[in-house]
């Protein structure tokens, strides 16, 4: 079957990010989405250590362990970038200042609850960072994840099983199936990788689906 | 006259008692003092509480101090790491306590305890495990959790240049919890790269004002093993 | 390509709407954003609720706003000054609301607003009539009073320089209110002396990033009545 | 009858301050303590419009009106100061960072409950400014007061009549005629003026008084 490869994923949420927008982008895939960012808009990346114009990876040889993103791996700052202390960097992100977050995910559910930050195994060393603070904060957050796990079980379900990292905060999901909104009335495809039809996307996902009016 | 400097980051750390508890800078090494861990542990204070972001990194500094099982309790918001080993062992042999919280919530429970407020009401970790037991409230329509400041006996942070009032500036993202962490302990150690005469450091750009720092120590360049070569 | 400058205070503040609320920068004239204001009173908004930590000084600036009768309601922590008597006379004629708070209550719920705090516990006020009719807690045996978030719709500070994304920084105790309005607000917009070049401004030492900054507009040198001839 | 000069006053509160002290001096007659601070003292003023290390008043036409204290008249700023924004400003007062303030008052009571911004008058326009804040605030309360009213009442009362500022905050009393501290116990006079015995002071003082064993 004809799934978005991870680069085709995004390049997609990275359309969805307007000039200007002021993003924050989780540990992981998300992160990539850095390197699709449309060259002729400006783009204002936040990271929550501190960090607001954030930019690439610097060259080989030019890496400062003081300038690091969330997932602590070197960055650089674009002209006209600031620097400030973590409870500044986190009232951006609790106070609504940010108008996107990109996350991961483990689950979503069609209320928009996100599960990305503890599987729940009785032997995992838990750990949260900054993700309930982006699922919260953030004035819309899109998630980025595969449609089905290894196991080939959806994860747009219709109530989390895993522990919930924030409740009916997802706004958008992107798969590598297919790009989805949240709505009050549930969960409106807008978008269906090639040659798959809504019927096979709604076998393959865990809650009631309903195809927009205007596809995207 | 006033001097907040101190010769050495044994003498700036004498008095640390057992059970105190500590806030240690850093978000994973950047702005970890690692001279003042190495100091601390060489000092030999025990059943420690910490608070810092992370529980370590590979076996220096935060990480050599929980092996050399000095730490009681972390109070953090991501423990798990690629290079966490330490504390994953600690952990699951049950021989450390740990404290998960969102980090919004940790550098807003950080800067509580230095403003001097009782409470607070956070959206962050409504509904989920982490807010379980926990007062809540709905305001104007939204659900929030009640969180309380975090107080420490000690602050252990890392800045870039200091002055004898203790003032401080940090360098780039190793600023992240270290002036909230300085607000929140009765008294705030910082180790510097510098120490400047005073006056040197423009009022303007002060990130920390000495009012917030007991103490700062100079250590050697060569002890930073974190600093660049060459600047990015 | 972004760009928060605006040709024209009045351009700024074009779509201010009757009722809005306003933070308004300054503690008495520092920081007050008398351009701002002046095309505010031109622009002829009315029922507004202003929230600054004064109520006016001799004629101008906030003052010349109550004057112009467009204020409804203030929220603030000194109101009476010895050149206060515009706001004296509209207190005494009941045509002027007054919401006293305790001035660090009103700088502690204004950066609430900005941080996403739904409310918070303070000792500030406690026992006293400010805090009638508001609930209070007991907390490691000290009391305290809580206390709620303040929004505006629109911010009007000032600031002394800031470039197109909105990077601010201020000029000595003018900075003030400066920064936690910018952020409490969902337009806001500042009054700088000099808007310089993206990347001028030194990213260890901005003060209000741009975030929370939407737009930015320089007055005239001459306009600034309060600058000094010489610096002290 | 003998008193202490405002002057006298001002010397015996700076007295009180010791070396590396962080300390805020209200508006009106504590302001006035900065002149009679002990020259070989560091001692480090603040004010709460953001500014820590405010030195005297600038020389005629060196005034800068972006640098003033709380009362709005012109100060200068000594080496090693700094400016900071209003919440951190009052997070140093509130957080329990001054080591003393010193505060004007109408009344304070038996229980160091303190009254100094209203009158209670239906006709005055309230004002409170960072009184509030300073009184729960700080380390030390110091007031500096008339020990009584024009009319001869005592502003040292059982219980506050005027409104008060804050409860049990009080620590310490410098009238014109005595030093006063306040204790678990009750109000212990510390030091009385020249010619006035302890009998005398009490008949003009509305509270009950004792005579620390150690008079300073």
């Amino acid at each position: 079957m004809k799934r978005f490869t991870r680069e085709q994923m995004a390049t997609r949420v990275a359309r969805d990010i307007p000039e200007g927008a002021y993003v924050n982008l989780g540990i992981g895939l998300p992160t990539t989405v850095a390197n699709f960012l449309p060259k002729d808009r400006e783009i204002i990346l936040h990271s929550e250590n501190g960090v607001l114009g954030m930019g690439p990876a610097p060259e080989k040889g030019r890496e400062d362990p003081d300038l690091i993103n969330a997932g602590k791996q070197p960055v650089t700052l674009l002209t006209g970038g600031a620097y400030f202390h973590h409870a500044d960097s986190f009232a951006m992100m609790r106070g609504g200042h940010l108008d996107i977050c990109v996350l991961g995910a483990f689950q979503v559910s069609v209320a928009g609850d996100l599960a990305n930050w503890h599987t729940g195994a009785p032997d995992a060393i838990p750990a949260v960072g900054g993700a309930m603070d982006l699922a919260i904060g953030a004035k819309s957050v899109f998630v980025m994840m595969e449609h089905v796990t290894k196991s080939g079980e959806s994860k747009i379900v219709t109530r989390c099983t895993y522990p919930v990292t924030g409740l009916s905060c997802v706004n958008r999901i992107f798969t590598d199936l297919t790009v989805i909104d949240v709505t009050p009335d549930g969960l409106r495809v807008i978008e269906i990788v090639d040659g798959l039809s809504f019927d096979e996307l709604q076998r393959m996902t865990g809650a009631p689906l309903t195809l927009s009016a205007t596809p995207g | 006259m006033i001097d907040k400097t101190v010769a050495s980051a044994q003498a700036a750390l004498a008095d640390i008692h057992d059970g105190a508890t500590l806030m240690i800078g850093g978000f994973g090494t950047a702005g970890m003092p690692s001279a003042l861990i190495d100091a601390l542990i060489a000092q030999g204070a025990r059943d420690l509480t910490i608070v810092n972001n992370n529980a370590g990194n590979g076996e220096t500094g935060l990480a050599a101090l929980l092996k050399a099982k000095r730490v009681k309790k972390i109070i953090c918001s991501f423990p798990r790491q690629t290079d966490s080993y330490i504390f994953d062992a600690l952990y699951h042999a049950g021989e450390i306590e740990l404290e998960l919280v969102p980090q919004g919530n940790l550098a807003e429970r950080i800067r509580a305890a230095g403003a001097g407020i009782g409470a607070f009401f956070t959206r962050t970790g409504y509904g989920t495990l982490l807010a379980e037991g926990k007062e809540t409230r709905t305001i104007n329509g939204r659900d929030y959790v009640l969180e309380h400041p975090i107080h420490a006996d000690f602050a252990l942070i890392k800045a870039e240049r200091g002055d004898r009032w203790g003032n401080l500036v940090y360098r780039k993202a190793a600023r992240n919890f270290g002036p909230i962490m300085a607000s929140a302990a009765k008294c705030s150690i910082a180790q510097v790269r510098e120490i400047v005469p005073l006056g040197t450091l423009d009022p303007e750009v002060i990130v920390t004002p000495g009012i917030f720092v007991q103490r700062v120590v100079a250590v050697d360049a060569a002890d930073s093993a974190t600093r660049p070569q060459a600047q990015a």
